[in-house]
């Protein structure tokens, strides 16, 4: 049982122990090919029901093509654990494939804020700092991990921190469960076939919810050579043998940024932005998931490669990236 | 002859904010506004300011044009000092490294608690849900002073927060420390659109330090 | 006619040992032999294993000569998957992703429980005092099935440890799980210069699995 | 008081809030010049009695030039914590430099066994797993961190690790103090004035060791333009504002190899590990660092060209170390 409940409150606890035979039962260390389509990817290891995570945000780096595929598979009863969960919360509630949100930063615009409101998606603030460090225990392999924050707030009430004395100065501390998702999402600058990836820059947790998570899906903007890997290990975000399947997707952090290769789409985040109603969320989910088969075909017909050309020029920052 | 300039309330905000910026210390820069005071700050008054973000940049220099809403993108990651990811930012700030944090806010009591979470209702049926916390509880918490920016509204300045999503003072007077967090830190100054606030050292209560230049203090407290 | 062949008992364990490899799999190296049983079942029998060292090398193909007594330098951190540091190698152990560890010992007692810190007298005045865990007691805690190598002399096959440096199956079933390792681990094989042992899945007690060709038991156990 | 007593045992803590004080009120963030000769850091930097940390061995990118300092120094009663204490903790020990050693591995040769067998030398066994996971607390700032290793072992008895409950599973757990050292040492591949600090390849507890330390030393094969930094974030392993002084030192890392820039000289390797008597030792120090002013001097007498040029041409394997 993978699910909690203290009293009002919910939270997602595997046993340490389940999750390390699942490590060792179920995730091959054979350097296999991997490479799939987003939609066997997303078909094959993302269930209803499944707690997913994902690194970055709707505006920067995010595995968008991969949360767009969730929604045409129409998968139900998600819950989703975001640092940052920005247009991503809003999609995935308007498009009924969510019904539980951990966060982090909850945003934008007036229809998740809404959804909330009308008790249509349930809500847990962990805060930031609270989500990255459930995901460090869960990668980790510990139940808990101790912080000197969250301590005297009221994310503690509604969240399943709990408040331990430390054994060395007696001082009060907050520990947070580890966090084990189902599954967890990750849009990368380079990867192999067999799922190494590289992603340049920050990033918010991914090495952690790569080790943490049950299975893992990596969409790419570039598929390299595995000799890449070895001929350079400090530039590796994440090891092979932790993926389950690599998707290659360029353009996949669309609409957001991906750094260095290509800049936000303001005017498209702006309509996102503007998305209020039902009718305009509805109306948003057909136009850009629903009437395209696939990314490969949202690219061709609904952004073209004339925008995706600008977008690209856009990207003038590059220093560092690589 | 003197210029006359316009400006809104939230310009001035910023501007106040900015001067507030020291120089050769670290800022842990929370989303939005502080985002804007940061760039500004460090291009007009503090260039050696290091600037952190939750996201893992430590010590960018950001550019401009500067995407509004965005964090995290080549924008205010360029130049850093060092590229990580979140656990080690906040590293950074439990340790004891980061001199001031920065926050936007919805609501504020007396005791300098903030509320980034929700207005009205509760918290399962909230009437306005916002974005919560992000990283904005831990800079409350790990920061040695906090500076909070926010519009000078009424219904901004409550007795209690309808959520206390990033800690003040608490209760007032050694609530901080009794409930666990870093010793000797907490707010340290108020910026809204009309004046200047600071809290008192015994009382941990909000007071004015100054107002905006043409109004009286009593339209500002 | 057959070839004769000279052996060490050293190069006799080494060979023992890379036989015990299974490809495909993870394996936590622990230092000095078992480096060495790992270069040389990687070049022999499995090309597709995953070494993991404590110092933060992933998956290095490690080249020779491979200087004796050395850990962490370029040879045995060669064409690796991902160069980090020790809590991150330490994590990937403890989240379950390490299939096999394999160590050294000074000592062994028939649970498998590990001494490589002292032989002799007390922990503050020993006999003699060698190195200590290192990473072996992470090792043996973490990983799913530990792999022991161990020259065959009387005086290192003990009934009690002078030191439990590395945890076997402790004081017998279940004893690991209550003291709270990870649960469905513990020592696999020993590997020694005369024979390979196992583990008895009822009692947890060392059991003879196979002698060197030309001795009989009675000779090894 | 950073010493704590718990009868048999001693272990260096120290209240998150005394070293979040020290990090507020001693540690500059201004971007000051901090070229030092060794003398001067080890002067100022490392005192009588203080709690000394360093990165890797002394086989591979170990801070051996300063280590040699320290003893040149003759600072007495120091306190070492190391995951990999291999001739490192022996010839400190010969200088009469050290009284307390944490480890981790202790090695080599029967120099420093003989000193632990006659009392001269206090070894507390947190092993080296303990060792990172106390420096990862003191970088957190938290006073602890739970494991589930150490459990079980002797380890347990001999160290303050403590048996605390999981409050989520109630499983035993191991938890280990903070650790905040007085002095950290890094020898890095390159550095800039300030401290901006570079290692290629794998290191133990680097920045962690840096952020929970009170003083860093970094010492240097190359220093650089502080423009490098910026120009490539991704490859800073410590900011300029966590060290206080830099050190060029090319060959610092000798007798053993710094990867990539020259490999380890076994015949003084051979040497060191065939020091048994206290004669043995003190002829060896006398040797190597007494008799020579500094690290320069030590090179150019006691190494001497050719062999630096001997070294550094049998340091083939460059792959990755950038």
């Amino acid at each position: 049982m993978k699910i909690r409940k203290e009293g009002e409150i919910e939270y997602r606890f595997e046993h340490p122990d389940d999750f390390r035979n699942f490590v060792r039962d179920k995730r091959s260390r054979k350097p296999e090919p991997k490479l799939r389509s987003a939609k066997e990817a997303v078909s094959r290891f993302v269930s209803d029901g499944d707690y997913l995570v994902y690194d970055f945000s709707s505006l920067t780096r995010g595995p968008q093509s991969l949360i767009r595929e969730v929604i045409r598979q129409r998968r139900k009863d998600l819950w989703i654990g975001a640092e940052f969960t920005l247009h991503e919360s809003a999609l995935l509630t308007g498009a009924g494939c969510v019904t539980r949100i951990d966060v982090g930063f909850l945003g934008y615009g007036g229809y998740i804020g809404q959804a909330v409101c009308e008790g249509k998606v349930r809500v847990y603030d962990w805060t930031n700092g609270g989500l990255a460090l459930r995901m460090l225990a869960g990668a980790r392999g510990v139940p808990f991990l101790p912080t000197r924050d969250l301590l005297g707030s009221d994310n503690m009430a509604v969240s399943a921190a709990k408040v331990i004395e430390d054994p060395y100065t007696g001082l009060p501390l907050a520990a947070v469960p580890a966090l084990n998702p189902d599954v967890a999402f990750l849009h990368v600058h380079q990867a192999d076939i067999f799922g190494d990836a590289r992603i340049f820059g920050t990033n918010l947790f991914a090495l952690e919810a790569a080790m943490a998570s049950h299975r893992v899906i990596v969409s790419a903007e570039e598929i390299v050579d595995p000799e890449e890997f070895r001929k350079d290990p400090m530039r590796t975000t994440i090891p092979y043998f932790l993926v389950d399947a690599v998707v290659h997707a360029p353009f996949g952090a669309y609409p957001g940024a991906m750094p260095a290769r290509y800049e936000i789409d303001l005017p498209h985040i702006d309509i996102l932005n503007g998305i209020q109603t039902e009718e305009q969320m509805q109306k948003y989910l057909q136009e850009t998931v629903y009437s395209v088969a696939d990314h490969e075909e949202f690219l061709d017909k609904r952004v073209g490669a004339a925008k995706m050309r600008e977008l690209r020029g856009k990207a003038t920052i590059i220093e560092g990236y690589r | 002859m003197t210029r006359m300039v316009e400006f809104t309330d939230t310009e001035f905000m910023i501007a106040q904010g900015a001067r507030l910026l020291e120089d050769g210390k670290t800022f842990f820069v929370g989303w939005g506004i502080p985002q804007v005071v940061a760039i500004l700050g460090q291009k007009l008054y503090v260039p050696n300011v290091i600037q952190l973000f939750e996201f893992g940049a430590i010590g960018p220099q950001s550019v401009l044009p500067f995407v509004r809403g965005t964090m995290g993108g080549p924008q205010n990651t360029y130049r850093s000092l060092q590229w990580l990811n979140m656990n080690w930012a906040f590293a950074y700030s439990a340790a004891g490294y980061m001199d001031y944090g920065m926050l936007g806010a919805l609501q504020i009591d007396p005791y300098g608690n903030i509320n980034s979470t929700f207005l009205g209702g509760t918290y399962r049926t909230p009437k306005r849900r916002f974005a919560g916390s992000g990283g904005g509880n831990q800079v409350a918490s790990h920061c040695w002073k906090t500076i909070i920016v926010i519009r000078h509204e009424g219904r901004r300045f409550v007795p209690k927060v309808d959520f206390l999503t990033s800690p003040g003072y608490l209760t007032g007077p050694g609530a901080r420390e009794k409930a666990g967090l870093p010793a000797g830190t907490g707010p340290y100054r108020v910026v809204t659109s009309r004046g200047l606030f600071g809290f008192d050292d015994e009382t941990k209560r909000m007071t004015l330090l100054a107002v905006l230049r043409g109004l009286d203090p009593g339209e500002v407290v």
